[in-house]
């Protein structure tokens, strides 16, 4: 079957080096939704007839983007607003059309993004229901009215980035009593705010959890949070008309809904990435 | 200790252990280990020794037969308590390496709760009666020498003064000089004390040095014979036992008997103060015994030297060869070596107060000959 | 918690292959280890001052904790299986540096003089007398530094070459225990067939040892 | 490499750096906080194990084994495992320490017991000592160099792997590791392991000084 | 071996050995190990004999003076080279204990490149000279007894057949009974082979034993005698070596001196198919002295047993009192704890054949006081 764990797809293992150019390495970052974007970017590109491998679980953005400017892989599925940050902590650009400009002008020699997909995962600062209700809470200005009273939960990163503190300070004004270093959207930060560790956990848009616990997700009139859409983050030298046309294809069909359909079954029934992929991309006409 | 002499005799009745592993350490022994005498277990490696003498104190169980100490089954008594009124000196000292030398004698009055300042007062004075400095107390088992660590390994056994001593070669790892030190500290604390001791050696000369009674074991647990020194080597039992004994067993006989009501005859001497004349008219064969002024002897003479001398010089100045002052207490045996190393041949006896009395020559073979009977 | 057995009767393969993964990074490690230790061992054997040195800083490299260590080699070595192995070979010279030197010392100061004493030279003491001689101390080393590496190859699945360690970040992530059992058994079988492999390796090298019966 | 190391001296001496909730020395008070009651129920769990087994000599072979278990149990897989069934808290934390440090100290403990020689517990039994007198006078005092150095060893293992309580959000030097990780700050990433490698390194020297100062007798 | 015995003598020259830690091992030696023979460095723990052996072969380097070997000084050659040609026998064995005892045998052989086949069958060959088991060859030392192991030693430092011979003491580790055996063999050995051995030993017995010379040395490294046993035992320089030599050194002489030339006298004796009666008729006193068939010693007959027997009844059957037959090659020793032991305190002498020939009785003092000149 080829599940969320292993090294290689069965398809990828014979001849892919021998394929040269032509063979395309695919790596992910480790966690599942990052998963099934690689594999359905595996199975659009072997398609369209392409020699592909997939690594995925590689590590943080920190450890998956030198390895692609190394040439350890050639392509990565990727988040607009997140990897401008990680390119420069100080852009400002939320909206899609600004993001994907900047980071054409931002990307490092040899690298390149493609046309974003329709879907996007963004991050959204979320609270309970009930903390909602007592605090009074809807959108992220609502914040401020309880500065230094609120405990503040999410990844490392979100205490000294513009999608975190900092900009929910400079935009919004708002101010935590504490914050807590947890995960990105994964089981501590949720675990933390069903248990009532952190009152605003930031979480990915996508997440099943959201609906199924009935969380309340803050709306950003201001627009500090980017768009997140999903862009195809790849060595020059592997953007073959071939390959932007395959992905092209695969952009325009996958939408946020579909994503997040993807994701719940991955994390919520516990299906493997490589076949909630293969059959998605199946179903869509999409490989071949 | 008075207590302790009625109550000793250790008597073991059909006495057999058999290892679970098939090893039959002891075999069917049968035995009585004489009160206030000291009984040596010899015999090579292997053969039950120490099996034997760790049943006494429980250490080891029987798988068949009784023992009893003072007539009571050594099985009545909690082990414990046992073992408290047993001295146990175990082979190579087996001090306890984390306590200073004078806890490791006080071990046995402390269990016994003396209090702890009765304690190290007693293990202070055992430490006197092995003969070890006092300074010794404070220090640690390793910071002795080897045979020191046997006497502490000896006062430890004594500390709570039990009538009943189990001695498992204590002397085993020691070079022969300080071994025959320590045998003689032994034989001296003994004649004492007067304890019901159990000795273990695969040293026969040791055995017949300090037993009252030895009793010989055979690899897979059989005792041989069981008798006192003299009499096993006077009648050994069997050929095992002779072979164990050694080829010099005669000569080894005479090391057990004394000079005493051995005849001497009259010699003649002259003092060291004399001079040759005197010498030469004392002479009556080649050699001439010396006797210094305290009336003890002072060497043989060579009479072939005085030739040429002239008559009025001294005696003193000339070369001697020794000659030793035998007391009726010195053994045959030393009688006999000096017999065979003076010139003269003969041994010079002396009396208590080391005066010389007379001289032995070939009686010596004789009083070993009248000892036999 | 429960464990989903449909998702391991259908997962064999992938657990098969994560095993294999574990191994091609532990192996080569401890043979990495091996390799450095055994001369370094000889030098620290045979120049007391050296000794304190060399055991003192195999020490403090094991007290860095496993990620830091990788984290600071990646920008050295890159996202490579060789980081990986890398950082392990560094944590098993701590015990096969002290058992290799320990080995060389539990040698009998008249078994190495014997040789010394019929002629032989240094080297040849060494290669055919002590380093013999202290195999089982040493293979000792090697079955702690295996088992050990088995373990500990997981914490490189923050770098991609975790192994079976890759099951406990997925089953975290999707809140889901039956990945994580299974590679904690599953840690703890390769480490104990490791374990039995080097013994019986230990068992034919050793015939003086198996046959002395009568010790 | 210079730069890092400057970096490094930069961040470690930084005054700011040090003091606050999230300073320093709070996190290494967490650290020492987490490692210290880790050890000590390890030890309790432990010591009478290892005493057990060591004065009666039966379960010789469990106390073998287990130090090859414990050695293999991978402690990613512990924490990981502990935080799904129980959640969120400190648990598996403590679970996955203490789990890391039993087998040492029980297999020292073990070894030390059975280092002991025959003799020296014959002698105990011999001058009339009843089983928890040996145990109590003899064995464990005797033992006890060993023992030390197990729960030497042990807290200097759980020291350094104690770094795990970052990895389920919670504090100590750990923290300094995983945050920088995230936050991409190779400076901080190398602080936190300097930190703990310092902090494992004094108190393994700490205990092995004790260790000297309280057996000295028995160095000759 | 001729050419051995050309370049084997040994030769210390003002000899001094330091250690860094202060301490001198041994200090100022000259002497001189003759060529052929053994000479034995007695002396008690720690006072330099294996320091002084182990600068023959250079595992240790002295820090003053020279040693030479056969005229060459021992530093002329490659240290390995030298030590191939030098036979070294350890304390308590050393042997490898990861080869088999065939290829612990063969290792200087292979050593010196003899090929695989012919090392091995020196080595099978070895095995026998040493009286092993052939059988032996292909088990590990730690399968064989402390005295096969002690053999191994020995057989392993004989394999190039060296022409000298270092042996540290080789047989420490056994008990008395194979140790005899152990000498014996060396004794027999060296008869045949005629190395140049030095051995070391605390055992004074076993140095007068085995030793053609015996160097005594005293703590600090100061050798205070080096001469023959007899010489040794009838002059010690002083007053440590007597006392080394311990109290019966005069006894000990006697087991140096054979009983040749000793006078004998006719003795009355009976055939054991005697009758009482013809017994009778031969009892000059006590004791009368049965002859076996083949003209050997039987035993003592007490004639007083005789008494109220029936004239033509069989002496045979008699309790008899054992007796040994003594041949010339047999030493005064045992001469006299024969004479000792026997009920009629006469050693009976035999001829070659084992044929009574008569009895010795105080003679042999008198031989003892003949050799002493
Ligand atoms: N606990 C045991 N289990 C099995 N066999 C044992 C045990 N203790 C002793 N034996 C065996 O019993 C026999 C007698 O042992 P013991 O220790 O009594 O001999 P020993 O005469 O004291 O020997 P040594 O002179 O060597 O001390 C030996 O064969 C020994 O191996
Ligand atoms: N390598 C060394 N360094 C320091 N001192 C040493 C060394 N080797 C021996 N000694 C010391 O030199 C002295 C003589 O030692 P050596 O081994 O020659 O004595 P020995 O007569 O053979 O004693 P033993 O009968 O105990 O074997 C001893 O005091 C010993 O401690
Ligand atoms: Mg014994
Ligand atoms: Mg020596």
């Amino acid at each position: 079957s080829g599940g969320a764990t292993t090294l290689d797809t069965p398809a990828s293992a014979p001849g892919s080096a021998a394929a040269g150019d032509s063979a395309i390495v695919i790596g992910t970052a480790n966690f599942s939704e990052n998963q099934i974007l690689g594999y359905l970017y595996a199975d659009v590109l072997k398609g369209a007839g392409l020699t592909v491998t997939v690594k995925p679980n590689l590590g943080s953005r920190e450890i998956v983007v030198p390895a692609l400017q190394n040439g350890d892989i050639d392509l990565l599925p990727e988040y607009q607003g997140s990897l401008l940050l990680y390119l420069d902590p100080k852009a400002t650009e939320s909206d899609s059309d600004a993001l994907q400009k900047a980071l054409t002008a931002k990307l490092p020699q040899g690298l390149a993004v493609l046309p974003p997909s329709a879907a996007e995962d963004a991050d959204v600062f979320t609270v309970t229901k009930e903390s909602a209700a007592k605090y009074g809470l809807s959108t992220l200005a609502d914040l401020a009215k309880h500065n230094g009273k609120l405990v503040f939960g999410g990844p490392a990163e979100d205490k000294t980035r513009q999608i975190g503190l900092v900009g929910l300070k400079e935009v919004y004004g708002a101010e935590f009593k504490a914050f807590k270093s947890l995960d990105a959207s994964g089981p501590l930060v949720k675990g933390a705010l069903k248990s009532g560790d952190v009152d605003v956990a930031n979480l990915f848009s996508t997440d099943a959890d959201i609906v199924k616990n009935g969380w309340v997700m803050l709306t950003d009139p201001k627009h500090l949070i980017p768009a997140q859409r999903i862009v195809p983050l790849i060595r020059t030298g592997k953007a073959t008309e071939t390959v932007k046309t395959a992905l092209a294809k695969l952009n325009t069909a996958l939408t946020t809904e579909e994503l997040s359909k993807l994701d719940a079954l991955v994390d919520v029934e516990h299906q493997d990435p490589d076949t909630v992929a293969a059959e998605w991309s199946k179903a869509h006409g999409l490989s071949g | 200790m008075q207590n302790g002499k009625v109550v000793s005799m250790i008597r073991f009745d059909s006495v057999s252990k058999r290892f679970p592993n098939g090893t039959t350490a002891v075999d069917d022994l049968s035995v009585e280990f004489s009160e206030g005498g000291i009984t040596v277990l010899v015999g090579s490696s292997g053969c039950g020794k120490t099996t034997t003498l760790r049943m006494i104190n429980r250490l080891v169980d029987p798988t068949a037969g009784t023992i009893t100490l003072g007539g009571r089954d050594v099985r009545d008594l909690p082990a414990a308590r046992l073992r408290r009124g047993i001295g146990y000196v175990i082979q190579q000292a087996g001090l306890f390496p984390h306590r200073t030398v004078l806890d490791n004698i006080a071990t046995v009055p402390t269990l016994l709760g003396w209090g702890r300042r009765k304690a190290r007062a007693r293990a202070a004075e055992l430490l006197e009666v092995v003969g070890l400095p006092a300074d010794a107390g404070k220090r640690y088992p390793n910071q002795l020498s080897g045979g020191q660590q046997q006497r502490v390994g000896v006062a430890r056994a004594l500390a709570a003064d039990p009538p009943v001593l189990l001695m498992d070669e204590p002397f085993g790892a020691v070079d022969p000089v300080v071994r025959a030190l320590l045998q003689d500290e032994l034989i001296r604390l003994q004649a004492e004390l007067r304890k019901t001791i159990v000795f273990v050696t695969h040293d026969i000369d040791e055995a017949v040095r300090l037993g009252d009674q030895i009793a010989i074991f055979r690899t897979g647990g059989h005792m041989v014979q069981c008798a006192p020194p003299a009499e096993l080597l006077a009648r050994p039992a069997d050929d095992f036992v002779a072979g164990f004994l050694g080829s010099e067993r005669g000569l080894k006989l005479l090391s057990l008997v004394t000079l005493a009501g051995v005849p001497y005859e009259p010699v003649g001497s002259v003092r060291s103060t004399a001079t040759v004349k005197e010498a030469r008219d004392a002479a009556a064969g080649r050699w001439l015994l010396v006797v210094s002024p305290d009336g003890g002897p002072a060497g043989w003479l060579d009479t072939g030297a005085l030739e040429g001398l002239p008559g009025t010089s001294a005696v003193a100045g000339l070369a001697l060869a020794p000659a030793r002052g035998l007391r009726d207490s010195d053994s045959l045996l030393s009688a006999l070596n000096e017999t065979v190393s003076s010139p003269a041949g003969v041994a010079v006896r002396v009396d208590a107060a080391g005066v010389v009395t007379g001289v032995t020559g070939q009686d010596v073979l004789h009083a070993r000959q009248r000892s036999l009977t | 918690m429960t464990i989903e057995w449909q998702w391991l009767s259908t997962h064999t393969d992938d657990l098969w292959a994560l095993s294999l993964d574990h191994l091609s990074t532990a192996i080569p490690a401890v043979l990495l280890g091996l390799l450095i230790a055994l001369p370094l061992a000889v030098v620290a054997h045979r120049i007391r001052p050296l000794r304190g040195v060399l055991l003192g800083l195999s020490n403090i490299m094991f007290t860095v904790p496993s990620l830091a260590l990788f984290v600071i080699l990646l920008p050295i070595t890159g996202l490579t299986r060789t980081t990986a192995i890398t950082g392990l070979t560094i944590y098993t010279l701590v015990v096969l540096l002290r058992n290799t030197v320990e080995g060389l010392d539990s040698v009998p100061a008249k078994v190495r003089e014997a040789s010394l004493a019929m002629g032989r030279g240094r080297v040849g003491t060494l290669l055919k007398v002590e380093l013999p001689l202290a195999l089982p101390v040493i293979m000792a080393g090697v079955r702690v530094a295996s088992v050990m590496t088995i373990s500990l190859v997981s914490v490189a699945s923050y770098i991609g070459y975790g192994g079976i360690g890759q099951l406990f970040t997925d089953g975290f992530q999707r809140n889901f225990p039956t990945p994580v059992i299974a590679g904690v058994v599953l840690t703890l079988l390769l480490a104990l067939a490791a374990d039995a492999l080097l013994v019986l390796v230990q068992w034919l090298c050793t015939p003086w040892i198996r046959k002395g019966a009568r010790a | 490499m210079i730069d890092l190391l400057s970096q490094l001296a930069a961040w470690l001496t930084s005054s700011g750096q040090w003091a606050g909730p999230e300073g320093i020395a709070q996190r290494l008070l967490e650290h020492v906080q987490y490692s210290f009651l880790s050890t000590i129920v390890a030890a309790l769990i432990a010591l009478p194990i290892g005493l057990f087994i060591g004065h009666t000599g039966r379960g010789a072979f469990f106390a073998i084994n287990i130090s090859g278990f414990g050695r293999a149990l991978p402690t990613v897989g512990v924490v990981t495992l502990v935080f799904l069934a129980s959640g969120l808290s400190m648990t598996p934390v403590y679970v996955s320490l203490i789990a890391l440090a039993i087998p040492v100290i029980v297999t020292n403990t073990y070894a030390g017991m059975i280092a002991i020689e025959a003799d020296t517990k014959d002698a105990a039994r011999g001058m009339g000592m009843t089983g928890l007198q040996s145990l109590w006078r003899v064995e464990i005092p005797l033992a006890a160099p060993l023992i030390m150095t197990g729960l030497r060893l042990a807290a200097v293992q759980v020291i350094s792997t104690a770094t795990i309580a970052a990895y389920v959000s919670f504090g100590g030097l750990g923290r300094y590791i995983f945050d920088g990780l995230a936050q991409r700050d190779l400076t901080q990433v190398l602080g936190g392991a300097v930190l703990v490698a310092g902090l494992a390194v004094t108190v393994d020297l700490i205990l092995a000084g004790v260790n000297r100062v309280l057996f000295r007798h028995r160095l000759t």
